[in-house]
């Protein structure tokens, strides 16, 4: 097994793809000659050569189109949008064409890319470079939408997505880009629409996505401290989402948490929380609860971003006190 | 800015001539009978017209190889038949049958058919300029000489996707030719009106470093000539063309418009100009006979009334399939 | 009380406005001289004149940004986004700029516009012109959402929407345009973050939006004569919530449905049902169920369509189903 | 394509001279200042310098009313600082306190003070230009003759945004000018292979029916001309203007970016053209004396000091600022 950084982990699993399958290509701004801004492709352009590593313009429609055209007619594209913000100026290549064609169309056309984006705060970025936006997307039908937590998951899930025969919504932690884990070496996938239970706890069940999930972690330690025994469960998928495993682990400990990056209102945590309400009513103890952020833009300023996304004294210190009711 | 005229046509055989007219008049026939259904409320739903823009689908379309793509707007009946998808199929989706070419979940403003290259009709404005783009860069990837092909309007130029497909299409030198059908009106509205520049298409195409051509919309040769003129460049590894195709549209923009803005005499003096009228005259003076004319308008009625019958014929679409075709496993499963 | 349309009563809401402020102007694709695609502008060109009434070119960015811009220096604009499926092509303005600058400035600049914008299914336009995106708008904090479900409230909150001092995205139920009902002569408003109780009932709760307003009403009618007396809330304003309303009716009940014309995931509904999970789970007798479109793009046939939607028929028997319960 | 001069300044009278050289040299020093304190790690997140750029908001913003506008991007502190922001303000936002020009909310790449004029940074690329036409829209409406300015670089001429802004702002021929600062990058990739044309602004002026105007962006008297001539235009009622200035960052694109890219001799060919460097021999010639200059300079390093102290003393902003400010009643409550 090799240590890997997340960052690492994002090119490890596109070049293991375009090593795979001739078709797989990359394209994106500043991802070729530079690597990436977030440093996540490089080595790619050295590798597999300017035919299939792409610098674009400032044009994310026109990124995005190209992708969906040439899915449509026998590539596998991977496409950058650097940071999931700018998922807005191309929503309408999103959301209304490659999520809706191959319905449209009844089947007569399939549209497998993938769209990697770097998504959610942490780095004093401002509102308009920092959104955790897997709610956008999840709420499209027509996407597949994941958000790794691990280098190993970054690296086996981007090999899924690129083999998933439809559009992925790849969800990159920008704030975990530096951090490293164990990758299992040779080949590497993770099947999509698994969620993983990263810790084991009878007290109560903690739902967490992306770079919400090492926080959950370390809250649970803390939670031990007090005698509290949290089970973490990492989503890493919200469509296909693994209703099973959620909602089992949410039967079996009657206590349910969601920690969620996305602004209060209509996150993920929505949507799986009135999923467990509808069909775990009766073996719920108390009110899923849900820590986001609060419903405003994301401030620039360390000292009030720390007070807005959650962090692990917010997410323990809530958790303990909605357990001592 | 001084726009060039677009590359004549090649003299043309007889052949190829018939060709162009029959294309041209199953569109016109077709549409028009789309046009009576609606007004017997079969069709459902709303419906844009391609009547006197039949020119330039035909005229296009004829110049592809089979292989080629087209990528349409709403106003997409002409081009999906224009490509050979069956008539019975796309009447019945507009009538939202379960033999409808979408099998009724598209309708009329999606119409396409991918297995004729018509890789389908798209209804926001612009979107599928870049889809186009991406389309003629997997071709020029795998090297296979294919040539994306995307029709659009005159308003269409003044939306986003336009000027950043325009540029990657470009600065990549990819094998798409955008063609803009001018028909004056974004909707109900004059197309000078909104714009910048007298020549929509045209007069922008400088500023993707191409070179600007107009063609008559309503010449069927001129649009064949200019088609094979710019596929060629394309194919070869020259790059895009943007075609500015001035033509006009004899109804509404949808069936919801009784088109009462446009000034009093336009469409008399287009309908004057009318693409199948002034061919069926070229025809003659090249000496296709009145009755070999007559003989293939008489086979395009007889083609859509059949395909008028197969729609109303048409079983609907069974509900359950609402929820199929999301994925490519056939089903739409969000959670296990 | 004069009788209006829903659509007449969207120009009599603006025309009202434009009447006492001489800053409200009004913006969009064929909205001057054609009064509109959906014919909900017509007359003011006339009225007003051609310095208060602008045609645009298909751009929405630009009718967006124009509008922005202006809010940001004294106008206060109404802008026209045809369909609300185009808010895709310009939801970075909505998103990322118009809903996140005066937070970004702290206050510096505030930005008084409405986006109205024809919303929802029922017309056979196929899935890139029938879409319900309330949830997109809900998710963005710094944008006020508004639903209308009668002439009156249309014309009543499009006067409170013009005269808010934030943005507020006013979505028209497309399918409503030709209802009609009674609207109060002379100045009209309703103000923002007020549910309304259309139907009292005792059994349960039914919060409705939009063009599912009418169908939940008729289906109460139906569910009375199976015995079942169901509370009819037309929701009309998601932010601001009404909150006490929507928890108070579901408290009383205890037993709650959402009609959502939103695909399933991450709708409206979601929001709510999670907040009456979490403040409301004690008075609760049985999970909240959420009535809502299948999660897929919205077909064009007819009867696809009509399978897809929820109607009269599936609201009555889905809660008639669960009340037997 | 051909692109014509910006029209020359004025013969300029020694203040406004000197007045164009304490606006640079502020904003030159102020840049390095904020560059040491990323190094001393007290700036917080990223941050975009607009060394050797200075010329361009120098020149534009001193040709400005008070009443006008500027809308700037990430790239933003020079066109804040030139509309006559408090240094100490700018300074204390990059480093995230309470005393910060937006107390914390937006930092370095949102600064902006509306009481000067100066509207915000936009860090969402072609997003701004739209947002200028409007306030150019509402100047027009309400008939005050303010000019709506809106500074963008190269790489943005490649957006949708770009040419719907464009378009609608010659179509409804409204009071705002454009400034593209061509820097040869974007971000990191050579604006000339992502880009259709040479002169990525300059050569899409003609698709906007305007007038092509460049003007060297190192030359702030060339700037300050030219802003003069378009907001004469402008205010007369005659239109938008699309200007592209030539010029070179010195340093990165941003903190975390070490410039590698760059071929070798280029940073210090442009280094020999540093738009102070020369206007300070210009300002010789014309006989303002060394002393005078030296100054000026102390002057900017006086009130950049006082800055960096009152940005290092100010307070943390206080966590409760989070939820204020949303919506206009100071708040952010979404429910009752
Ligand atoms: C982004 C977007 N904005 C607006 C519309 C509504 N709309 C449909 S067709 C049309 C006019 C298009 O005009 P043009 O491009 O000239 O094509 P034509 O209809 O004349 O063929 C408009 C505004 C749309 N479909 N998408
Ligand atoms: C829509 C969008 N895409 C990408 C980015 C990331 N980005 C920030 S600055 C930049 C380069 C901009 O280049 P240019 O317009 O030349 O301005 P410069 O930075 O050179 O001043 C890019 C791609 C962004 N902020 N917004
Ligand atoms: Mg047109
Ligand atoms: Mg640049």
């Amino acid at each position: 097994m090799a240590q890997l950084t997340y960052r690492d982990a994002v090119a490890a699993g596109v070049a293991q793809e375009m090593e795979r399958d001739p078709n797989v290509v990359i394209l994106g701004e500043d991802i070729a000659a530079a690597g990436g801004v977030f440093k996540t492709t490089v080595g790619l352009l050295e590798r597999f050569g300017p035919d299939r590593v792409w610098d674009t313009p400032i044009s994310e429609q026109a990124i995005l189109g190209a992708a969906m055209g040439a899915a449509m007619t026998g590539l596998r594209p991977v496409a950058e949008i650097m940071f999931s913000d700018f998922l807005a100026v191309c929503w309408d290549i999103v959301a209304n064409q490659i999520a809706k064609t191959r319905y449209m169309s009844d089947g007569q056309v399939t549209i497998p890319l993938v769209v990697k984006t770097g998504n959610g705060g942490g780095l004093r970025f401002g509102a308009q470079h920092s959104q955790a936006v897997e709610n956008w997307a999840m709420a499209i039908p027509g996407l597949k939408v994941v958000a790794p937590s691990t280098p190993a998951d970054v690296k086996g899930m981007m090999a899924a997505a690129i083999r998933d025969p439809d559009p992925v919504i790849f969800f990159e932690a920008k704030g975990l880009y530096p951090t490293t884990g164990e990758v299992p070496d040779g080949e590497h996938v993770v099947p999509l629409g698994a969620a993983n239970v990263v810790r084991d706890g009878k007290d109560c069940t903690v739902l967490a996505l992306g770079a919400m999930v090492p926080r959950a972690l370390d809250a649970a330690e803390r939670l031990a401290r007090e005698g509290i025994d949290a089970q973490i469960v990492d989503v890493r998928s919200l469509v296909p989402l693994d209703a099973r495993t959620i909602l089992s682990a949410a039967s079996a400990s009657g206590r349910v948490f969601t920690v969620e990056e996305n602004p209060r209102l209509c996150g993920w945590g929505a949507e799986i929380a009135s999923l467990i309400g509808e069909e775990c009513f009766y073996d719920l103890d108390a009110p899923v609860v849900r820590i986001t952020t609060p419903h405003v833009p994301l401030p620039s300023a360390d000292v009030l971003e720390d007070a807005a996304r959650p962090s692990v004294e917010r997410i323990a210190s809530t958790i303990a006190r909605e357990m001592a009711r | 800015m001084s726009a060039t005229v677009a590359p004549a046509p090649p003299a043309l055989d007889v052949e190829t001539r018939e060709a162009l007219y029959r294309s041209m008049i199953l569109l016109r026939v077709f549409e028009k009978r789309a046009h009576d259904l609606f007004l017997q409320n079969l069709v459902k739903g709303t419906s844009h017209l391609g009547l006197g823009q039949e020119a330039i689908a035909a005229g296009f379309a004829h110049a592809m190889r089979p292989d080629d793509w087209t990528f349409a707007t709403y106003r997409g009946h002409n081009h999906t038949l224009a490509r050979g998808a069956d008539p019975g199929a796309v009447m019945a989706e507009l009538l939202g049958r379960a033999n409808g070419v979408l099998h009724g979940k598209g309708g009329s403003m999606h119409v396409g058919d991918a297995s004729k290259g018509a890789m389908g009709s798209y209804a926001i404005i612009g979107a599928h300029l870049p889809v186009a783009a991406g389309a003629a860069w997997s071709a020029k990837l795998r090297g296979t000489e294919q040539v994306a092909v995307c029709f659009f309007g005159d308003g269409t130029t003044n939306i986003g996707a336009f000027h950043e497909a325009l540029n990657l299409a470009s600065v990549w030198k990819l094998p798409a030719v955008f063609v803009c059908e001018n028909n004056l009106y974004m909707e109900y509205t004059p197309i000078a009106s909104v714009t910048a520049v007298p020549n929509p298409a045209a007069d922008r195409a400088a500023a993707y470093g191409l070179e600007s051509w107009i063609v008559d919309g309503n010449d069927v040769e001129a649009c064949y000539g200019a088609a094979l003129a710019a596929y060629e460049r394309a194919r070869a590894g020259r790059g895009p063309a943007l075609i500015e195709a001035k033509t006009y549209r004899h109804g509404g923009h949808s069936r919801a418009d009784p088109a009462a803005y446009r000034p009093k005499g336009e469409l008399e003096a287009w309908l004057a100009r009318d693409p199948i009228e002034t061919y069926r005259a070229r025809l003659r003076e090249h000496g296709v006979a009145q009755e070999a004319i007559d003989a293939f308008d008489a086979a395009a009625l007889a083609l859509v009334d059949r395909a008028t019958e197969e729609a109303k014929n048409g079983p609907l679409p069974a509900p359950e399939s609402v929820t199929t075709n999301v994925w490519a496993d056939g089903g739409s499963a969000w959670r296990n």
